[in-house]
């Protein structure tokens, strides 16, 4: 079977890449780009280790075939961070130590900038709503919780 | 265990090791050793405290007068 | 999974064409939620996967005050929770949209693909079916349409024949004095399968206390989500109060089939039958009356 | 995020910094097992047995194998060949090596669905997927038994042909799927019985439950032609990978590398190996590096699981609520083979209370599911279920607080337990006291269904041997490296501890975990253990570091090593107080003058038995008309001796409390009729998410440990012990029904509802 030849921008770069059409977004991000900071939790979508945002969406990078993203913007965990610095998520996170093995931060971090890109100021319930399609086994929630709100304080004010 | 102490859960022996002990109980109850340790080393299956403290150095540990030596089944956890 | 071709027609008709060519091997892609974990799990194997989200009519999410709200087959559930028609006009599409999945799955699934996946546990179908919707589907000899009560005919299974495929769902335009509710139940409170699904849509006369209309959908109580026919007819012309709701109740548990299966027992979801329509019976009337009711992520 | 100002004596223990690995983590850019990749790589996938008991007749791989692109097969044929009686030394206990083996790929039997029976490589993961199901593997199914009452029967099938019970070394006649008893028994329960004023006893069943980690098991492997074998994986233990790969494929310890990955959390269940023999056989197959990922189905089918259980618990109090008899029977589902966290259970089962007359049995029952692997606190959860609830009976009859009956039996310094061990000073009753003077415990709680519950568990906490070395640089900063996998926080706790000796700020010390070519040796990072253990051997490197580091400043001053002390967070010279060095300023002056300072401290620690104890309150609301239950509010609260990093040590209560409520409400193994697991999905395995859960409130109480230098006791365990027994109690004051049976689905109390209108038809059922 052929491979299909994709164009698309990654983290704001042009990329460009050949896949075979049953390959999943997920595993051509791993193995063929090189971009292991998005997980493989359980390959069906309930886990939300794999999340990226596909053209201001967030989705379940396993449950896309790479070759629908041809002319699409994907945003990866690798590229929340700036040469300057941290994502506020990513600092809040680590100052709250809201990961202990951190299998699931990547796509806790992306989840969260998906909701707060939509919604600047969620309430508890609105975060724990958003966040219910990406599971945690180690913290039990309460500080990755305390990490989206205390990002979106900080966001707000800077804004 | 107990049917080679002939029911008998709480023994006074001597001894200034763990390893002495054991050669102690031997002698009152034959064939101890034997289920405790092998190659002169206590079973891996099985843990023994001192004054119920889980030791780790074996037969060589040290007892008081009024020690309490006990074997249990090893554990560990999660 | 093996291996398979993968096209992304731009039209309609292409789509069409393509379908026919690999009769009953082609497996249509829209927010591959279902699909890329059947395919995975070698429930079947496809030649081909056709990715109809570049399709235009299927994309198609427009409200119209006379035809009423048009949602292509490919719109996946984020889009319709934030859409101001859908959300002002129809909430009850909204309780359904909001706990597909989780946000991630929303993002993708559709609630065409929902509708042709055909799971008698689907969340979409019963809100549907309340709403009276009807489905538009094209094939090689035109385009029919078909009451989504009728759509699907057994687990996995419905009416579109090789080479068809669902285009989009039409909602009729909303009357005064009407609301709708969906609910289900699950054991958490997101990233479950429906143990028992119930959607009503009502409308009230008199003041708004007699039910004047009522359609109640079903879902997981029977091989295919259900229109609970009897137990909506039933109250049409009666007051409004609990008395009249626990009979509505009854009747839907009257009309169910329900299995024992790891999610639930046939008992426990009979039960549900009754708890389920009468709280959807009760979350529609209260919006019928102006009343908030929340969906899943508004909090009380 | 405030660092702890009543730390006193502190500089760097209490204080909350940000964990020195966090960057990497948080960046994506961390390597987890799955994210090695290397040059030439293959990729695995392993087959696995659609039965749940049968006897593997043939297996043809020639279709797999000429599949384009598969580049190599391996089934139990490619390991080496084991006797029935060979023993292997886990660290653990001894267990049979051929079990061991078997478990990875299965040889004569499966016994149990998703057992391994086969290994592929090939040049990617959807072509290794595809041979898959090109491997003919021919079966005689055989009867199945997944229950543990079932399997003692005596017409039982038997799963294995030649085992027998274990009676503490001593092995019984009778082929049987007992595969172990244990008694424990104190003073005189016959007569403690006789005495009491009351006499309750219940039956408990437990489900099977996972662990549930996110990641998913991994192994890559690189055999080289000169027989050096290196693996990369996620596990809780480098060196306990290397002792049994080394065993399993009987090679030299000394040709196994392992390098432990970051891990994406284990629970007990990243202890025992499953893919890395596969892939280290499928690289010396190929001659190419192999990664194997297992699937999540895998992970429910084939690993993990914690028992399911039943436990038959009598007890006897007098009046005023004393217990003053216990009598146990308790009974474990081994899994495919022998094994399960039974003695722990005997242990555990009267461990937070002082009860003078106590007898416990307990038996270890292989069943056909897969073999269990130690999960947070192993054993205590199950029993903590029983004695916590019945506990709260005794006090209802007798009109007595929840926390006042558990105060007055709580199990404190002296108190000997069924096993004949006396406490060291412990932590009980202290956490009892926390939640009785808890903001949560003194706010009412009003509503119809809606209940209060309170609990408490214990964990023992284990010692071993770590090691830790630290080398200075000549700026001032220390690498520390260090042996144990880091699952959640651990290399900045034994940092801090560290820093702490030395007055450094944790910033300057860069710990890392060793691979077993690197580091001495260091037992599994579980056991509640590495705070505890590789801590105290990083304060040992400390102590190694500060006598080097005092010998230099000697050496500038000219001085004799008894005239310089470290005092005030300086080397100074006793006789002559003008000179003075803080660390930097000393490293620098060393590492131009003298050699390098490298410090070491290793440590094979016993262990009193004071452990970890944890306490529960939690607030529930019952739908009655779903059986839904809603965790309203939560309060754990823990003994850690002294927290090192109190947001790590939160974090562990936190996790621990809400694996208890999942194990309590909603997760469980479901079995169809041939013994087939059903559920094998984070779709129908339901573990909580964000939005089934409130925050968890947690008070750390700090009850120093005697046998470490900075009182740490181990917190990684005893949390989740009593969730399900405070949730229980909970639903009980709720709507009045006591559950016996976890978990506590909707179903059951729906059913449970209707049982008890029927039972009082005239009394309303309603919340307190």
């Amino acid at each position: 079977m052929n491979k299909v030849h994709v164009q698309s921008k990654l983290n704001g770069e042009n990329i460009e890449f050949l896949c075979e059409p049953r390959q999943s977004l997920l595993e051509v991000l791993r193995e063929d780009l090189g971009f292991t900071g998005s997980k493989e939790g359980c390959n069906d979508g309930n886990c939300g280790a794999c999340s990226v945002i596909l053209n201001g969406t967030l989705v379940d990078s396993c449950l896309v075939l790479a070759v629908e993203i041809q002319g699409k913007e994907i945003t990866t965990v690798e590229g929340l961070a700036t040469p300057d610095g941290l994502h506020p998520l990513q600092q809040k996170f680590l100052e709250n130590a809201s990961l202990q093995c951190g299998i699931c931060t990547p796509g806790f971090l992306v989840a969260a900038k998906a909701l707060l890109d939509h919604n600047p100021n969620p309430t508890e319930h609105e975060i724990r709503h958003w966040l219910a399609g990406n599971l945690c086994r180690c913290t039990g929630y309460d500080k990755i919780i305390r990490a989206v709100q205390e990002a979106s304080a900080v966001m707000s004010k800077s804004a | 265990m107990q049917k080679l102490t002939n029911g008998t859960s709480v023994v006074m022996v001597e001894g200034k090791t763990v390893r002495e002990v054991i050669d102690n109980l031997d002698k009152q109850f034959p064939g101890i050793k034997d289920r405790l340790c092998e190659n002169d080393r206590i079973r891996p299956n099985f843990a023994v405290a001192v004054n119920s403290e889980i030791i780790t150095v074996g037969l060589r540990k040290q007892v008081e007068p009024d020690s309490e030596v006990h074997f249990l089944p090893a554990v560990s956890g999660g | 999974m093996n291996n398979f071709e993968y096209t992304a027609p731009n039209s309609l008709r292409k789509a069409i064409s393509i379908l026919a060519e690999k009769n009953g091997n082609s497996r249509i892609l829209a927010g591959g939620t279902d699909l890329i974990v059947q395919l995975r799990g070698n429930r079947f194997q496809a030649e081909r996967v056709v990715d109809v989200k570049n399709i235009p009519e299927l994309n198609e999410l427009s409200y119209g005050s006379k035809r009423g709200l048009t949602i292509g087959a490919a719109v996946p559930c984020h889009r319709i929770y934030q859409d101001a028609d859908c959300v002002n006009r129809y909430p009850g599409l909204i309780d359904s949209a909001a706990i597909i999945g989780g946000i991630q799955i929303q993002g993708r699934a559709s609630f065409g693909g929902n509708v042709c996946n055909s799971s008698p546990s689907a969340d979409t179908i019963p809100v549907l079916i309340a709403y009276g919707s009807k489905c538009e589907i094209a094939g090689p000899n035109g385009k029919r349409r078909v009451p989504i009560e009728d759509f699907c005919t057994a687990p996995g299974q419905n009416v579109l024949q090789p080479g068809e495929l669902l285009v989009s769902i039409r909602i009729p335009t909303i009357k005064n004095a009407s609301g709708a509710h969906y609910l289900r139940f699950i054991p958490r409170n997101e990233m479950d399968i429906a143990v028992v699904g119930a959607g009503a849509y009502v409308e009230l006369g008199n003041r708004k206390k007699t039910f004047k209309k009522v359609r109640i959908g079903l879902a997981a109580v029977a091989p295919t989500p259900l229109f609970a026919r009897e137990a909506s007819e039933l109250i049409v012309g009666r007051e409004v109060n609990d008395d009249t709701i626990e009979a509505a109740a009854e009747a839907a548990k009257a009309s169910a089939k329900p299995i024992s299966d790891m999610r639930g027992t046939a008992e426990f979801r009979t039960h549900l039958i009754g708890i389920m329509t009468k709280r959807a019976l009760q979350g529609a009337v209260k919006r019928a009356r102006g009343e908030f009711v929340p969906n899943a992520v508004q909090e009380n | 995020m405030s660092d702890n100002s009543e730390n006193g004596k502190y500089k760097v223990i209490g204080t909350r910094p940000i964990r020195h690995d966090g960057a990497e983590k948080v960046i994506g850019k961390a390597i987890y097992g799955a994210d090695v990749r290397m040059s030439g790589m293959l990729y695995g996938q392993v087959i696995r047995s659609p039965h749940a008991h049968a006897r593997i007749k043939s297996i043809d791989t020639s279709k797999a194998e000429a599949l384009e692109g598969v580049r190599a097969v391996v089934t139990s044929k490619d390991l080496p060949k084991t006797n029935e009686d060979d023993m292997i030394d886990l660290g653990e206990g001894m267990t049979r090596l051929k079990y061991i083996r078997d478990n990875i790929l299965a040889s004569d039997k499966v016994l149990y669905r998703g057992h391994a029976v086969a290994g592929v490589a090939a040049i990617n993961q959807q072509t290794a997927e595809e041979a898959l199901s090109l491997i003919e593997v021919e079966y005689e199914v055989l009867p199945a038994v997944v229950n543990v009452i079932d399997a003692m029967k005596d017409d039982a099938p038997l799963l294995h042909d030649t085992l027998t019970t274990d009676e503490m070394g001593e092995q019984t006649d009778k082929k049987s799927n007992i595969a172990a008893h244990l008694q424990h028994k104190l003073g005189d329960p016959e007569k403690g019985f006789k005495e009491a004023d009351i006499v309750i006893e219940h039956e408990f069943h437990t489900a099977t439950v996972h662990q549930g980690y996110i990641e998913p098991h991994n192994g890559t492997a690189i055999w080289n032609p000169d027989g050096q074998l290196t693996i990369w994986t996620s596990t809780q233990g480098a060196f306990v990978v290397q002792k049994q790969v080394a065993a399993v494929l009987d090679h030299p310890i000394s040709k196994v590398k392992v390098v432990p990955t970051e891990i994406g959390g284990g629970f007990g269940g990243k202890i025992p190996i499953y893919l890395e023999p596969v892939a280290a056989l499928l690289s010396r197959k190929t001659g190419h590096p192999v990664k194997l990922l297992m699937t999540r189905a895998g992970v429910f089918e084939g690993t993990g699981p914690t028992p399911g259980s039943y436990v038959r618990l009598k007890l006897g109090a007098d009046k005023s609520g004393k217990l003053v008899a216990g009598d146990c029977y308790l009974a474990f589902e081994a899994g495919g083979y022998p094994g399960s966290p039974m003695f722990c259970g005997c242990m555990c089962i009267f461990a937070c209370y002082e009860v003078p007359n106590a007898i416990v049995n307990g038996y270890d029952v292989v069943v056909n599911k897969p073999k269990s692997a130690p999960y947070r606190a192993p054993g205590s959860t199950q029993v903590a279920f029983a004695i916590e609830t019945m506990l709260d009976e005794i006090a209802e009859k007798l009109g007595m607080d929840s926390f006042d009956i558990r105060l007055l039996n709580a199990a404190k310094e002296g108190t000997r337990r069924v096993d004949d061990l006396v406490y060291p000073r412990i932590g009980c009753v202290e956490t009892m006291e926390a939640g009785k003077a808890s903001d949560h415990y003194n706010t009412p709680l009003e509503g119809p269904y809606r209940g209060r519950g309170v609990a408490t568990g214990y964990w023992f906490n284990i010692g071993f041997k770590s090691c830790v070395t630290a080398s200075v640089n000549e700026d001032g900063t220390v690498n520390l490296m260090e042996g144990s996998t880091d699952i959640g926080g651990s290399r900045t706790s034994i940092a801090m501890q560290f820093a702490e000796v030395l007055a450094l700020p944790v910033e300057d010390v860069n710990p890392r975990v060793g691979d077993t070519g690197e580091i001495g040796y260091n037992d599994v990072t579980g056991g509640s253990r590495t705070t505890y253990a590789t801590g105290y051997a990083a304060y040992n490197a400390a102590q190694d570091v500060k006598a080097q580091m005092i010998e230099i400043a000697a050496r500038h001053w000219e001085l004799s090593a008894d005239d310089v002390e470290f005092t005030d967070e300086v080397f100074k010279s006793k006789k002559d107080s003008s000179k003075k060095l803080n660390f930097k300023e000393l490293a620098k002056i060393g590492s131009a003058d003298d050699s390098p300072v490298i410090g070491k401290g290793s440590v094979n620690l016993g262990f009193h038995i004071g452990g970890s104890f944890a306490t529960n309150i939690v607030d529930v609301e019952v739908d009655p008309e779903t059986g839904k239950v809603t965790i309203l509010r939560f309060t754990a609260i823990q003994d850690a001796g002294k927290a090192i990093h109190p947001s790590y040590v939160e974090g562990q209560m936190q996790g621990g409390s809400v694996q208890g409520i999942g194990w309590a409400l909603n997760e469980e193994y479901f079995y169809n009729a041939d013994g087939k697991m059903e559920n094998s999905t984070f779709l129908d395995y339901r573990i909580p998410t964000a939005l089934d859960l409130p925050m968890i409130e947690t008070i750390i109480v700090e009850v120093p440990n005697p046998t470490h230098p900075f009182g740490v006791r181990g917190v990684g365990e005893a949390n989740i012990a009593p969730p399900p027994a405070a949730i229980t109690n909970a639903i009980y004051n709720a709507i009045g029904v006591r559950f016996r049976e976890l978990p506590m689905r909707p179903d059951r109390i729906i059913a449970a509802l209707a049982a008890k209108r029927e039972s009082e038809p005239l009394e309303a059922v309603a919340g307190s």
